[in-house]
């Protein structure tokens, strides 16, 4: 397909579409696959570090600071910090959401690193640093983070600044 | 100029290279660097220099460079860089940043799961984006235009493809010549499998490289060069750009006794062995070379590893590896190393 | 989606139509094909670069004059293909040729539909056969066939 | 480690597409313009470095193979080099590496982006299994982190808009600037949509198709350089995991390291003082405040108050992003290599109408990834 004009004149052709279809077997690799089964079964799993302690999640097999590999789960809890967040005003999703909403970093007890996720049940404007909130499943779960349909205002009272300052 | 600072690689280690791995990119870096490094008894936190090769094209993610660096221990923060290019060439960066004299020990480490997609279509993408991707010529169908022009000059025969294949592939019965063609001339065996896999390098320079291990591989010559992506614009039957960095990276000073080449299919083994004129007395690809495991993006860095493990065990005094990019050789890399200083 | 023993794993399709632009040399030279001629360019060096480029493949120097070719030339080599892929020019085993056309110095590369691969060789001599339908793309040259079929 | 000098300068005109280009061209138009500011041909070039963001923006694997003839790189070597956003900077480093180590003598870095051959945002976030969903696009990325920045150093909402007029006012006196919005006001910036709150419309970097090239020599090069050349003082990158607890994304300490190293190498103990103009890589108007902190040029928490006072500003004491910087054009690719690139301008006094008078010592820097991957490099009018 192009969108040059008429011939003889030797008006040149500007452009044409170039389709790609490569076709892949996607492999989650071992470490997030036991986060993913563990989303399927309605648990949130880290992974601790020998090495420093600290619990990775999503968990990636290696401690990115150490550099070592990862083995032992940490089962977290579904209550967490938000750390930071945005306010959304345009569609980024497949599904379409009611704008606006808001997504946040959320620090999960137990867990030393940040999930982003969306904060529902609660108008935007009282989205704030601090809040707690808690996980809600989605209806159906499978081995994937939408397996949380989002988070909710967990109904107790806000975090000090400096509990989750260093997970900004 | 002042003489050149000595650089060496002092380890090599790599995955199995396997037809289909179940780790992801940063678990095969891992085991890999892992190896790597111990073996070099190397401390993560003593790397000077860091630097990778892949290609976002064999998962179909971008940026998969950017998770596999889970696997160095990146912190505090380390300086590193990335080509998106066989890990051959990611070797040539950290030898030409060990030069500067400022830091001794560098770590290079290459991954690539080619099983994900199929090569035939992925590598397609490799091609210019007016005149030949949307033909959809794939590269058996390429390397096989390349066999054909090398047959057609008499200087080599579908016998000797064979001869090759079997020396590489070590299969039971050989490579027999009445197999069917894949892409005529190219059969089954003169084609290379895909493989999954990661390998990584630890380079020292000077006293560094001589307190971590006994006999370092020290790299003489190193050189790249790439030719023109036209296979209509260059003689494909010569590896010109292999013979340029061979000249360049000091091939002909002393004799070679053993090559790793990595010609994946395997007229190209006698196209790169011809231009790199290494006699008859040198053994070519022990390994196997790309022919018994070809996972791109780290076949390349592998044959330099190979070259280099040769002298760390004391098996040779002075190896070659060598590295292909492209389309039938387009762009080739030489590396020379030698047992003493 | 499919879970083994360790490891789960999912198909995964990376599509995408790329919108490509083709600047002043390839756009001409595919204006050239949607009329139903071939063209190629001239290096300062007087080498004819068939299809054209906008610069000399040997120095990266600016290329100049378009000059018209023959849609006639000699195979370079060639590679027969057994089993054609969806995304080949031909669905029935065809040959890949580099084609130098009477007129350039440089071999392009087409699918050649030969029949049999015993009926090309280096040094056949192929004409080209245009795409009934043509929108300015390479593949507004369906292919080439042989000039005694 | 050998002196390096910066001869050659070229970038293309900058736009959201350039489709009277190919990709090849649009490579030469940088490329050739380099080596005709350095009066040399592709035959006085010994290597090539190319660099790049993700191959999936034009949908072409390793472009350096397919680019080698444009770029008059056979028979020669060529380098591909990916460190995600930062690639620009990384391509100059890789490039001085080569001359620095005494390995070549001139060599050609080219970077470009043609992200009219398809979608960024799609390329950035394809639908992946096993992928965190996409919840926010880009920008969602990063507003949080600006959030962060404004609760901990208390800026007031217009820090944000004061930046983004600014080197939109810049981009006017630079003809390969991308967007020429002659009438931005402070209150255009405030009226635009809040796309990610806090980022509005207007605070944010455009899409562009662009490429720039650079030609570096050897000492001897630079002293018989066919106009005044930048002299290198220093070259620094680092890198850090994208995500691990205790990650300081307002104020990444690879930055902080990096740029320490970039002094020690530059001789520079006061970067306020020292330096005459920094090129920063801003795609979001608010990360000028935080990498003035986080570079060293202002005290942490009060980087905010250099753009507020006007420092920052064309005229000022420290002005950041002449050019217009990447708010003003962002070809990905070549964002990194344009910010080094007109830091070099500067201190060779041939940034035209953007040329801040008597500029001397000039910083390049570019980021990439999740504020994670860092190259920037120090330039000095004479040799150091």
């Amino acid at each position: 397909m192009s969108d040059g004009g008429a011939d003889d004149k030797i008006e040149i052709v500007k452009g044409f579409i170039a389709p790609v279809r490569l076709r892949y077997t996607v492999n989650a690799g071992r470490a997030s696959s036991r986060f993913l089964r563990g989303l399927t079964e309605g648990r949130i799993l880290g992974q601790r570090c020998p090495v420093c302690h600290k619990v990775n999640v999503p968990p990636r097999g290696a401690c990115p600071t150490c550099g070592v590999p990862t083995e032992e789960d940490v089962q977290l809890g579904e209550v967490g910090t938000v750390t930071t967040f945005c306010i959304i005003n345009i569609n980024f999703d497949a599904k379409a959401r009611e704008l606006p909403y808001a997504a946040a970093s959320i620090v999960l007890d137990g867990a030393d690193t940040t999930l982003f996720h969306l904060i529902q049940e609660v108008p935007v404007a009282k989205v704030r640093m601090g809040m707690r909130v808690r996980a809600v499943w989605a209806a159906e779960r499978g081995p994937s983070l939408e397996s949380i349909d989002h988070f909710k205002p967990a109904g107790e009272p806000d975090a000090p600044y400096d509990s989750y300052k260093d997970h900004l | 100029m002042s003489a050149r600072r000595e650089v060496a690689i002092v380890s090599y280690a790599q995955t199995s290279f396997a037809p289909h791995t179940k780790l992801n990119d940063a678990e095969l870096v891992m085991e890999a660097v892992t190896a790597a490094l111990e073996r070099a008894q190397l401390p993560r936190k003593q790397i000077g220099f860091c630097v990778s090769g892949s290609s976002d094209y064999l998962t179909g993610m971008p940026f998969s460079f950017v998770g596999a660096l889970d696997a160095v221990g990146a912190w505090p923060p380390i300086q590193e860089s990335h080509v998106e290019m066989d890990g051959a060439w990611a070797l040539y960066e950290a030898w030409v940043r060990l030069l500067h004299g400022d830091i001794d020990t560098a770590l290079v480490y290459a991954f690539g799961r080619s099983s994900l997609g199929d090569l035939q279509d992925v590598l397609v993408a490799q091609l210019d984006p007016y005149y030949l991707a949307p033909l959809g010529v794939d590269p058996n169908s390429l390397a096989a235009l390349q066999a054909r022009a090398l047959l057609d000059t008499g200087r080599a025969s579908e016998r000797d493809f064979a001869e090759v294949a079997t020396r590489c592939k070590r299969t039971a019965g050989g490579a027999p010549l009445d197999a069917p063609y894949v892409v005529s001339p190219l059969r089954a065996h003169d084609c290379p499998p895909v493989n999954d896999g990661a390998a990584a390098i630890v380079l020292a320079a000077g006293d560094r490289a001589r307190a971590l291990c006994k006999r370092p591989a020290w790299i003489r010559g190193i050189d790249h060069r790439i030719e023109a992506h036209s296979l209509g614009a260059r003689d494909l039957t010569r590896s010109s750009s292999t013979t340029l960095a061979a000249v360049e990276a000091g091939v002909h000073t002393a004799p070679i006794e053993i090559a790793e080449l990595h010609a994946p299919y395997s007229h190209q083994e006698l196209i790169v062995k011809e231009a790199l004129q290494l006699g008859d007395g040198v053994r070519i690809n022990p390994s196997g070379g790309a022919l018994a495991a070809n996972p791109l993006m780290v076949a390349g860095l592998a044959r330099i590893g190979e070259a280099a493990q040769q002298i760390l065990d004391d098996n040779a005094r002075r190896t070659l590896g060598h590295a292909t990019s492209g389309p039938c050789l387009q762009q080739n890399l030489v590396c020379v190393m030698e047992a003493s200083s | 989606m499919a879970a083994d023993d360790e490891t789960l794993t999912a198909p995964y399709l990376l599509t995408y139509d790329y919108r490509r632009s083709c600047g002043p040399v390839i756009g001409r030279f595919l204006a050239g094909l949607r009329a139903g001629r071939i063209e190629g360019v001239r290096t300062a060096g007087g080498r004819v670069i068939v299809p054209p480029v906008e610069y000399d493949p040997d120095n990266g120097e600016p290329t100049g004059d378009f000059v018209a070719v023959s849609s006639t030339g000699t195979v370079v080599s060639w590679a027969w293909v057994v089993e054609p892929r969806p995304n080949h020019p031909l669905a029935r085993p065809f040959a890949w040729a580099l084609i130098k056309l009477d007129g350039a110095d440089t071999a392009m590369l087409h699918a050649v539909d030969a029949g049999r691969p015993s009926r090309i060789k280096t040094g056949a001599r192929v004409k080209a056969r245009f795409a009934a339908e043509r929108s300015g793309h390479i593949r507004d040259l369906a292919c080439f066939e042989l000039e005694d079929a | 480690m050998n002196r390096c000098a910066v001869v050659g300068i070229g970038q293309t005109r900058h736009a959201q597409k350039r489709t009277d280009v190919s990709i090849a061209g649009l490579c030469r138009e940088a490329a050739l313009r380099a080596l005709e500011d350095a009066e040399l041909t592709f035959r006085d070039i010994d290597a090539v470095v190319l660099g790049k963001a993700p191959d999936m923006f034009e949908g072409i694997m390793m472009p350096e193979l397919y680019l080698a003839d444009a770029l008059g790189a056979v028979g020669k070597p060529m380098i591909r080099v990916h460190t995600a956003g930062s690639v620009g900077g990384s391509t100059a480093l890789v490039a001085a590496h080569l001359v620095q180590a005494g390995v070549r003598k001139r060599v050609l870095a080219v970077a470009f982006e043609k992200q009219s051959e398809s979608d960024a945002m799609w390329a950035l976030s394809p639908k992946l299994p096993f992928q965190p969903p996409l919840m926010a696009g880009a920008g969602g990325y990063f507003a949080p982190i600006i959030r962060a920045y404004m609760k901990r150093s208390g800026a007031p909402d217009e820090v944000g808009m004061l930046v983004a007029v600014k080197d939109r006012l810049n981009a006017l006196k630079n003809p390969y600037a991308h967007l020429q919005m002659p009438d931005i006001t402070l209150d255009t910036v405030r009226a635009s949509p809040m796309l990610w709150d806090p980022i509005r419309y207007l605070e944010t970097c455009p899409s562009s198709d662009g490429a720039c090239a650079v030609v570096l020599t050897d000492e001897d090069g630079g002293r018989r350089a066919a106009r005044k050349p930048a002299w290198l003082w220093g070259a620094a990158m680092r890198s850090e995991p994208t995500m691990f607890s205790g990650r300081n994304l307002v104020d990444p300490r690879a930055g902080r390291d990096c740029a320490a190293d970039l002094y020690a190498q530059a001789g520079i103990t006061n970067p306020r003082q020292e330096i005459d103009v920094a090129e920063l890589y801003v795609p979001f108007s608010w990360f000028e405040p935080m990498w003035l902190e986080n570079l060293g040029f202002a005290e942490q928490n009060q980087g905010w108050r250099l753009t507020a006072d006007g420092v920052t500003a064309l005229d000022g004491d420290l002005p950041i992003n002449p050019s217009g910087g990447v708010m003003s054009s962002n070809p990905i690719g070549a964002s990194g290599l344009l910010r080094f690139a007109e830091a070099a301008l500067q201190v060779r006094g041939l940034a035209g109408a953007h040329q801040v008078d008597g500029a001397k010592v000039a910083m390049g820097h570019a980021y990439g990834g999740g504020s994670q991957y860092f190259a920037m490099w120090i330039v000095g009018s004479e040799p150091r």
